[in-house]
């Protein structure tokens, strides 16, 4: 399992800020996520960057066991 | 501010739940080398160009991702601008009201061009980069701010 | 600074014989309007580029004709930028030690783009077009600053 | 007579901040001062702004009663 991260409107789609989520690279662990949390969380999961720990990542991106993933929307950081 | 360290070097970033106050880190960022210091502080601002009108923000992130970013920020304004004394930034988390300020850049260096330059770029870059979500806060509602853009990787910058 | 009043205005120029505190400038500039604060602090830097190392500035000018001039740069800055807040302009006169402010601006507007070229042109306006003399001081001796340039006429800047 | 303010290193080369002086006009008042400060002043003055009161003047400026006229060299003003 690998640690999904939800952050800002992807929480808010998704229903919680994390998860636990099976798959051997990012993208198998995406398309979990899109299994569990429904078409809304994947409108967001469309629009949205995905980092492996604290870096970018591509699907092809393997994740293993203290990996974490996040799933980033656009931002909107300041004023 | 209560939750964060002085620190003794001359990077600084901080994720803060308590209110910024500005002049601590543009006190922090004089040294006697330096001829210039520049304080950006972006603050909450009442604004009804919507729907609403604007009483509170309040922003979520994740505190390892943007200090993660934060630093490397603050890594390629020194690559850009190799003279530069000191370098802060601060970001508010939690709710922030009309007036208060969200996010204090400040930059110290010889000369105020590389000053201004590297505050300049550290604000956009913070806007572009990190990891951070606005909402917007109106008499009885509030929604993420509309206001969105992907967020960018750090050679876009 | 004790010799100053803080105006109920948005702008606010002023010459002081006592030291700068720019977070007074940086406070009374924060508007409910505004979501962007930028100061620049110029600060008496230790230099040691010519023969001697700097101990200490020392700044004369003629009060008047200074503080003439320090009103017109921002209503030139406010012809510039329509939407600034608060734009304040405070410089020193007399001696200033290394690491106090010689000089303090500061800008709010609605956004940072205005703010950030406001404030660059508020500073980089009184350097070039306000009356101003700036004596170094060493161990043992002092001079006019080198650095000099003829002062400029307003529609020039 | 015209109030002469004489600032900085111009000061400095007349030794003295201010002077009153004859003349019709600011190019009258400005001989004038050469006249009694020598040629270090002189120098000075090549390379300063001339104003009449708060802005810049010409020598051919008319100068009143209460007029100034005030020699500014090259300023260094701040960092």
């Amino acid at each position: 399992m690998t640690r999904l991260r939800l952050l800002g409107p992807a929480r808010e789609a998704a229903g919680v800020a994390r998860a636990d989520l099976p798959g051997g690279c990012v993208g198998e662990v995406l398309d979990a996520a899109v299994e569990r949390f429904g078409d809304e969380f994947a409108r967001v999961l469309a629009r949205s960057r995905v980092w492996l720990n604290t870096e970018p990542a591509t699907r092809e991106s393997p994740v293993g066991l203290h990996d974490e993933v996040s799933v980033l929307p656009p931002v909107s950081g300041g004023c | 501010m209560s939750d964060v360290q002085v620190p003794t070097g001359r990077d600084w970033v901080a994720l803060a739940e308590e209110p910024l106050v500005p002049e601590v880190l543009s006190a922090w960022a004089i040294r006697p080398d330096c001829g210039a210091v520049v304080t950006f502080s972006g603050t909450a601002r009442r604004s009804s160009t919507f729907e609403h009108e604007i009483i509170a923000l309040e922003y979520e992130t994740s505190t390892d991702l943007a200090l993660s970013r934060l630093t490397q920020l603050v890594a390629i304004a020194r690559s850009r601008w190799s003279d530069l004394g000191a370098v802060g930034i601060h970001h508010r988390v939690g709710r922030v009201e009309v007036t208060e300020s969200a996010v204090v850049v400040v930059v110290s260096a010889p000369h105020r061009d590389a000053a201004f330059l590297a505050a300049r770029f550290c604000i956009d870059s913070v806007k572009r980069a990190v990891p951070m979500w606005k909402r917007e806060f109106w008499a009885g509602g509030s929604a993420w701010s509309e206001q969105c853009e992907d967020l960018v990787d750090l050679d876009q910058l």
